[in-house]
């Protein structure tokens, strides 16, 4: 096994009385596929958000490529190869999806021109192309506002993509998106990570999607990680089965 | 400021101001006042570009007459301590003053967002008011202190032409500034701050500073207002306390709104309405011209959401939807 | 500094502060329930100055201790009548719009609102003192104050206080109202009728407003323009102790009296900076108010 | 760039064509226009408005007498409280579309300074007909500018020798002014002048409450803690109003000696709320029972007009009003006998102007040709009750000629006060009782 690529130790946090991570340990490894798993309000998002500097942890540290990144800003977290998506997709409402994807390129090279012009920037047809890949192109010239729930959600990935980063963490990236088209969203989505050379980690409530896409599944409850292992194993566990999935 | 789906008519807008600029230039050798007129509508316009810019952040600022205000006393300091100087030296003076001002300034208020935005740009421009006012040996407190007329590019002029002189530089600036700020919004940076106002938290995890991009978005709009500043002052000859109270800064909001804040055209045509039903209430309604004016701008909030220029789009979209 | 400026100042600090808290707190409320920052706020101050002194010059002959409540009467009448009309006509129809447009119809409202108090009580100013003379001088330290300075106006502050906490932590509409500042979303799926909330709220503030104005009508004059700095200082008060806090408007609003009346006593040089030196310090160092609560947005 | 210019543009081109006289200089014109400024809003709006009923109520009776050489005079008005881009935008309008033979601005300083050099500038004969910064015409020489009245040095000087004849053992004095121009400059001027003539007075206290503060209480405290024997104050309009009022209310102003440096507009106002023994000044020698003038009938005549049209006895501004079209007339009638009785050009109105001497309701004012400045007498009293009156009038009044107190010509006004000697207290004045 390769070095972790994110490794993150003895997390601790709490909001107001409750308990969210209480000595988390979890690493992502290079090229996997880590799938979050747990009960509403365990505190699955929350590790997205202190792995991305959104919230500063009580204790614990979270490290990328061997880098402490625990207390630095989303900004310079992302600059380091971290990016995300959203579980409510977040977007520039009133540009344009075009628009939207060039100010990453722009983001992504450092850009600081106040003069040239944002379009004529030279990532237009790679931008263009990665929309198509997550299928929608045919909406690059609309404001995003126009868009449905569940194509705005893909552009909230597609922006992520464009960072080209190392890592990708997503929240529940399918849900919006309408059941049928789930599936091959999803199918696209990895497709594109495994070519990319991106490396993820996804919350998921949906077990089909666990058990298709991921190669490892941690189940996040009480505060804690409770197992990490391959699909197959852990949600054959019927202990997990009973705690986190219900059934 | 729009987006490239919605300029097929650029051509036709750009038909538009040319058109506009040439009446704006040729309508005073007709009328002589109007020289003064329009060029106070062309200088404040630059100023409300600046506040045009913030909103685009989604930043609404309360305070911004202070860098009109710095842009204009830097100019009469000037005049007052090392006599008269020139027009291009004026507007370099008031215009890198306010810039120095607004980069100090934007340091702190960059960190704040909406209402505690606004309300730090209104204290800071509340002490700069009162200072004005106080230090009443150095800035003559209330009455101002007078701007001495300049030459223009090392010409002097008489008084009778000068006015005009004035109204042509101040028309270039106009168009000078109005492209440059189009230029900076749809470049990267712009969008950057236009990101601001829709989705912040997205900017920051695109690795984007936030502040940073509002910093410069902030410095560039002071710079607008001091630029604009100095014209007035130079104008009107004049800089006093008012040009930095906080009713000044409501004032050029309320220009933004009622021109349309969502693009250059909509600051020059605010500007030029404000001050036109201002400049005739003041002669013929003397008692009723703010009542004109607030009655004017609930019903453009009311009815016109994007002010002027959105009329104007709206009629040209309507007319076009017939064809 | 001997002790006789250090009474006197805070004497002095302490009936001003009176009046600034009645304004900044009606401000503060209207904002905590509607996030509006009232800009016409002043001019209902005005007005609340005006109609109690038109209203206690007429009543004044009949018995000049009816003037005392025609001062409350004026200012319910123009919380109600003026905030009423405003809220339900003017600023109903641009909720969910961008905040700016409220805001700049409350900028559009205090220029009607100035120039229509020009043609209604024109621009001689108006005095009606019959109240501050009615209640005797007091002697402190040698120097006459009048009670109802030091004693009337800091009393009505304090009652304000009091009786808006009781309102707000003791009677169902308070609850409501409280409710509706906490979550209006959450509110409004409970039942609450935010509109009937917003209306009551800002006819409250509006009211507070008038009442400010109205108390300080007996010792003032009344002249065209007296709303608009009324508004900065309050704003600036509100905006210090954090929007919506009101017992923190109420610490805030003396600490700005007192502060001032130190000012006036030691370098009266530096008064009219005295509020907005404080307001810049402390929203640099505590951007949410001295008294405000820091929130994180949910994504 | 301008959308809405173009609509604009048509009603500019309307009102030019009904308002554009045609321009032939030296035939008997149809009217002469008169642009003047005043506030009709704002605070000032205590001035301006009486300023602008009377100066509508002097048009009219020139009118009703034939004109000026025959000549009716048609008035504009601009608002001063409009802001300084109307003003200046309005005055060049006025003088430029509707071609203005003379124009009266204004009543502020700032206003002055701005419009002053605009009027050299437009070669347009403007009076400032109530401004009172000395500093405008000391600083250089105008052609067009004139002032027809006095100006702040006077003004102050007057007041002051009043008090050092009246109560010449006073040892401390404090100052109450408004923040802004006026307020520094009257004392700057007054503390000049009284460091010169009487050194071993103390100033106690310099309070300069904001322009418009609604609330003196801390200032009157303060006071009444320091125990002063002279409070000077200069602040005017709703300002002074509550000064007074709070201050009656709380004893200071039967504590000390309280001088109104320009009382006289608010006597009327303040009615029984101001105590009897302070000492006004008047810019000038404005009473509406000016001693020397009281029995004139056409002074009546002009104040009970006032009174009639007001509701109001005429106060300073409307006497500087009248001053102002009192200047023109003289100016025009000398320039129209100076030309052969043929009608005058702008320009040799303009020469006529210079040294004017003309008629006013108080002592005749005379244009000093070496700087335009007015020299106008001044009037100072004290409050006292009187028969037949529900507000306190002047007694024991001094009437200054204007010479002796008015910085001459070349001088710097404050260099001058510096100049001063106890000794020049001791001037000859000669005193009225109310009703003598």
């Amino acid at each position: 096994m390769s070095a972790p690529l994110l490794q993150a130790r003895g997390l601790e946090i709490r909001f107001g009385g409750v308990v969210a991570a209480d000595g988390v340990d979890l690493d992502v490894i290079e090229g996997e596929n880590l799938a979050i798993i747990g009960p509403n309000g365990a505190g699955k998002t929350t590790f997205l958000n202190i792995s991305t500097g959104y919230l500063k942890p009580l204790a614990g540290t979270v490290t990328f490529l061997g880098q402490d990144i625990t207390r630095l800003p989303p900004r310079a977290i992302t600059r380091l190869g971290i990016a995300r998506a959203f579980q409510i997709p977040q977007l520039f409402l009133e540009q344009t999806v075009m628009e939207n994807m060039m100010i990453a390129a722009a983001a992504r090279s450092g850009e600081t021109s106040g003069w040239r012009r944002l379009l004529d920037r030279p990532e237009r047809e790679e931008m263009l192309r990665l929309l198509d890949s997550v299928g929608v192109a045919a909406f690059a010239e609309r404001r995003a506002h126009e868009l449905p729930e569940g194509q705005r959600k893909l552009v909230d990935i597609a922006l992520a993509l464009a960072l080209k980063p190392r890592l990708l963490l997503m929240d529940e990236p399918t849900s919006g998106v309408a059941s049928s088209e789930k599936m091959g969203v999803m199918d696209i989505l990895v497709a594109a990570l495994a070519r990319e050379k991106v490396s993820s980690v996804f919350v998921e409530h949906d077990m089909d999607m666990v058990e298709r896409y991921a190669h490892r599944v941690a189940v996040w409850s009480s505060g804690r990680i409770q197992t990490v292992g391959p699909p197959a194993q852990v949600l054959g566990d019927p202990e997990v089965r009973q705690r986190v999935i219900g059934i | 400021m729009q987006a490239p789906a919605q300029t097929s008519g650029s051509g036709l807008r750009l038909a538009i101001v040319l058109g506009l600029v040439a009446l704006a230039a040729i309508v005073p050798i007709l009328l002589p006042s109007w020289a003064t007129l329009i060029t106070l509508v062309a200088a404040k316009g630059v100023v409300v570009l600046g506040v045009i810019i913030l909103l685009q952040a989604g930043q609404v600022s309360f305070g911004h007459a202070m860098y009109f205000a710095v842009g204009a006393y830097a100019v009469a300091f000037w005049g007052r301590h090392m006599g008269p100087g020139d027009l291009i030296l004026y507007l370099l003076l008031g215009s890198a003053a306010a810039t120095l001002f607004g980069a100090v300034i934007g340091l702190f208020v960059v960190r704040y967002r909406e209402i505690f935005f606004g309300m730090l740009n209104l204290a800071f421009s509340m002490v700069l008011w009162s200072l004005l006012e106080k230090l009443y040996h150095y800035t003559n407190g209330a009455d101002g202190i007078r701007v001495v007329r300049p030459t223009i590019a090392g010409i002097a002029f008489q008084p009778e032409t000068f006015q005009y002189a004035l109204l042509y530089v101040t028309l270039v600036i106009a168009v000078v500034a109005s492209y440059v700020a189009q230029r900076y919004l749809d470049s990267p940076l712009g969008h950057m701050l236009r990101a601001i106002k829709s989705n912040e938290t997205r900017l920051e995890y695109l690795g984007v500073s936030a502040r940073r991009v509002l910093l410069i978005g902030y410095v560039l709009s002071a710079f607008l207002c001091g630029l604009g500043g100095a014209l007035v002052a130079v104008a009107q000859q004049i800089a006093t306390p008012e040009f930095g109270y906080w009713t000044k800064s409501g004032e050029f909001v309320f220009i933004a709104i009622l021109g349309g804040s969502s693009s250059a055209l909509g600051a020059f045509a605010g500007s030029a309405v404000f001050e036109i039903v201002r400049f005739y209430a003041a002669a013929k309604l003397a008692n009723t011209w703010q009542l004109i004016l607030g009655v004017v701008l609930i019903a453009i909030i009311m009815f016109a959401p994007n002010g002027l220029v959105g009329i104007l789009n709206r009629n040209r979209r309507n007319a076009e939807a017939r064809r | 500094m001997d002790s006789t400026i250090f009474i006197l100042a805070l004497l002095d600090g302490v009936s001003y502060a009176a009046l600034v808290f009645l304004v900044s707190v009606g401000l503060s409320l209207i904002f905590s329930v509607l996030r509006i920052v009232n800009v016409a706020h002043g001019s209902l101050y005005a007005y609340g100055a005006y109609v109690a002194a038109t209203l206690s010059l007429a009543v004044a002959p009949i018995s000049p201790w009816l003037t005392f409540p025609a001062l409350l009467v004026a200012s319910v009448a123009v919380g109600v009548v003026v905030g009423g009309v405003m809220e339900r006509f003017l600023l109903r129809p641009v909720y969910g719009r961008e905040d700016v447009l409220q805001l700049l119809i409350t900028f559009a409202v205090f220029m009607i609102m100035d120039n229509l108090q020009r043609l209604i009580w024109g621009v001689q100013p108006i005095f009606a003192s019959t109240p501050l003379k009615l209640l005797p001088n007091v002697s402190v330290l040698g120097v006459s104050y009048t009670s109802y300075q030091v004693i009337l106006l800091p009393a009505v502050a304090l009652l304000t206080v009091l009786g808006l906490r009781y309102f707000l932590r003791h009677t169902l509409a308070g609850a409501v109202i409280l409710a509706v500042t906490e979550d209006r979303e959450a509110a409004t799926a409970i039942g609450v009728d935010a509109r009937r909330v917003f209306l009551v709220t800002f006819m409250i503030g509006a009211s507070l407003a008038a009442l400010g104005g109205a108390l300080a009508s007996p010792t003032t004059s009344l002249v065209p323009g007296m709303g608009a700095d009324m508004i900065v200082l309050s704003f600036a008060v509100a905006a210090t102790a954090g929007l919506g806090q009101i017992e923190g408007a109420a610490v805030t609003a003396l600490m700005i009296g007192i502060a001032r009346a130190f000012v006036i006593y030691l370098q009266p040089e530096f008064e009219v900076l005295v509020p907005y030196l404080i307001m810049v310090l402390v929203l640099l160092i505590r951007p949410m108010g001295l008294f405000g609560v820091d929130k994180v947005r949910k994504i | 760039m301008k959308g809405a210019l173009r609509p604009a543009l048509g009603a500019a081109a309307l009102a030019l064509a009904l308002t554009a006289a045609p321009a032939f200089a030296q035939d008997k014109p149809a009217q002469i226009k008169i642009g003047i400024t005043t506030f009709l809003s704002g605070p000032a709006s205590v001035f301006g408005v009486p300023g602008k009923a009377a100066a509508e109520m002097i048009a009219e009776d020139i009118n009703k007498k034939g004109g000026i050489g025959g000549v009716p005079v048609a008035l504009t008005f601009v608002d001063e409280g409009a802001g300084g881009e109307a003003l200046v935008s309005n005055y060049r309008r006025m003088v430029q579309d509707e071609k203005v033979d003379a124009t009266f601005a204004a009543i502020s300083s700032g206003s002055c300074t701005q419009l002053v050099p605009i009027a050299e500038d437009l070669k347009v004969m403007n009076f400032m007909w109530d401004c009172g910064a000395a500093s405008i015409l000391e600083a250089r020489k105008h052609r067009y500018n004139f002032r027809t009245q006095a100006n702040a040095t006077p003004e102050m000087l007057a007041v002051l020798v009043y008090l050092l004849k009246t109560k010449p053992d006073f040892k401390t004095i404090a100052v109450v002014n408004q923040d802004y121009a006026w307020g520094r400059e009257s004392w700057e001027i007054f503390s000049t002048a009284l460091k010169a003539m009487k050194p071993d007075v103390k100033v106690v206290a310099e309070l300069f409450p904001k322009f418009g503060a609604p609330d003196f209480s801390t200032e009157i405290s303060r006071l009444m803690a320091l125990k002063p024997d002279v409070v000077l104050t200069t602040s005017w309009g709703g300002d002074l109003d509550t000064l007074v009022r709070q201050a009656g209310q709380r004893g200071l102003l039967q504590q000390t000696t309280f001088v109104l440096g320009i009382g006289e507009s608010s006597m009327q106002r303040l009615g029984a709320d101001l105590p009897e023994g302070l000492i006004v000044g008047a810019r000038g020698d404005h009473w509406f029972l000016h001693p020397e003038r009281k029995n004139d009938a056409a002074f009546k005549a002009f104040n009970d007009a006032f009174k009639a049209k007001t509701g109001a006895w005429p106060i300073y501004p409307v006497y500087h009003m009248y001053q102002a079209f009192s200047a023109l007339q003289a100016s025009y009638d000398k320039a129209i006998k100076a030309n052969g009785g043929k009608w005058p050009t702008r320009e040799q109105v303009i020469d006529a102007a210079g040294g004017t001497e003309f008629q006013t309701w108080g002592r005749p004012v005379t244009l000093r040709a070496d700087d335009n400045q007015g020299l106008e007498a001044q009037i100072v009293g004290v409050t006292k009750s009187a028969p037949g009156y529900d507000f306190k009038v002047l007694d024991n009044m001094m009437v200054f000629d204007a010479k002796p107190i008015t910085t001459p010509g070349g001088q710097k006004s404050i260099e001058w006060l510096k100049t001063l000697t106890p000794d020049f207290a001791k001037m000859n004045v000669p005193t009225f009782k109310h009703g003598q």
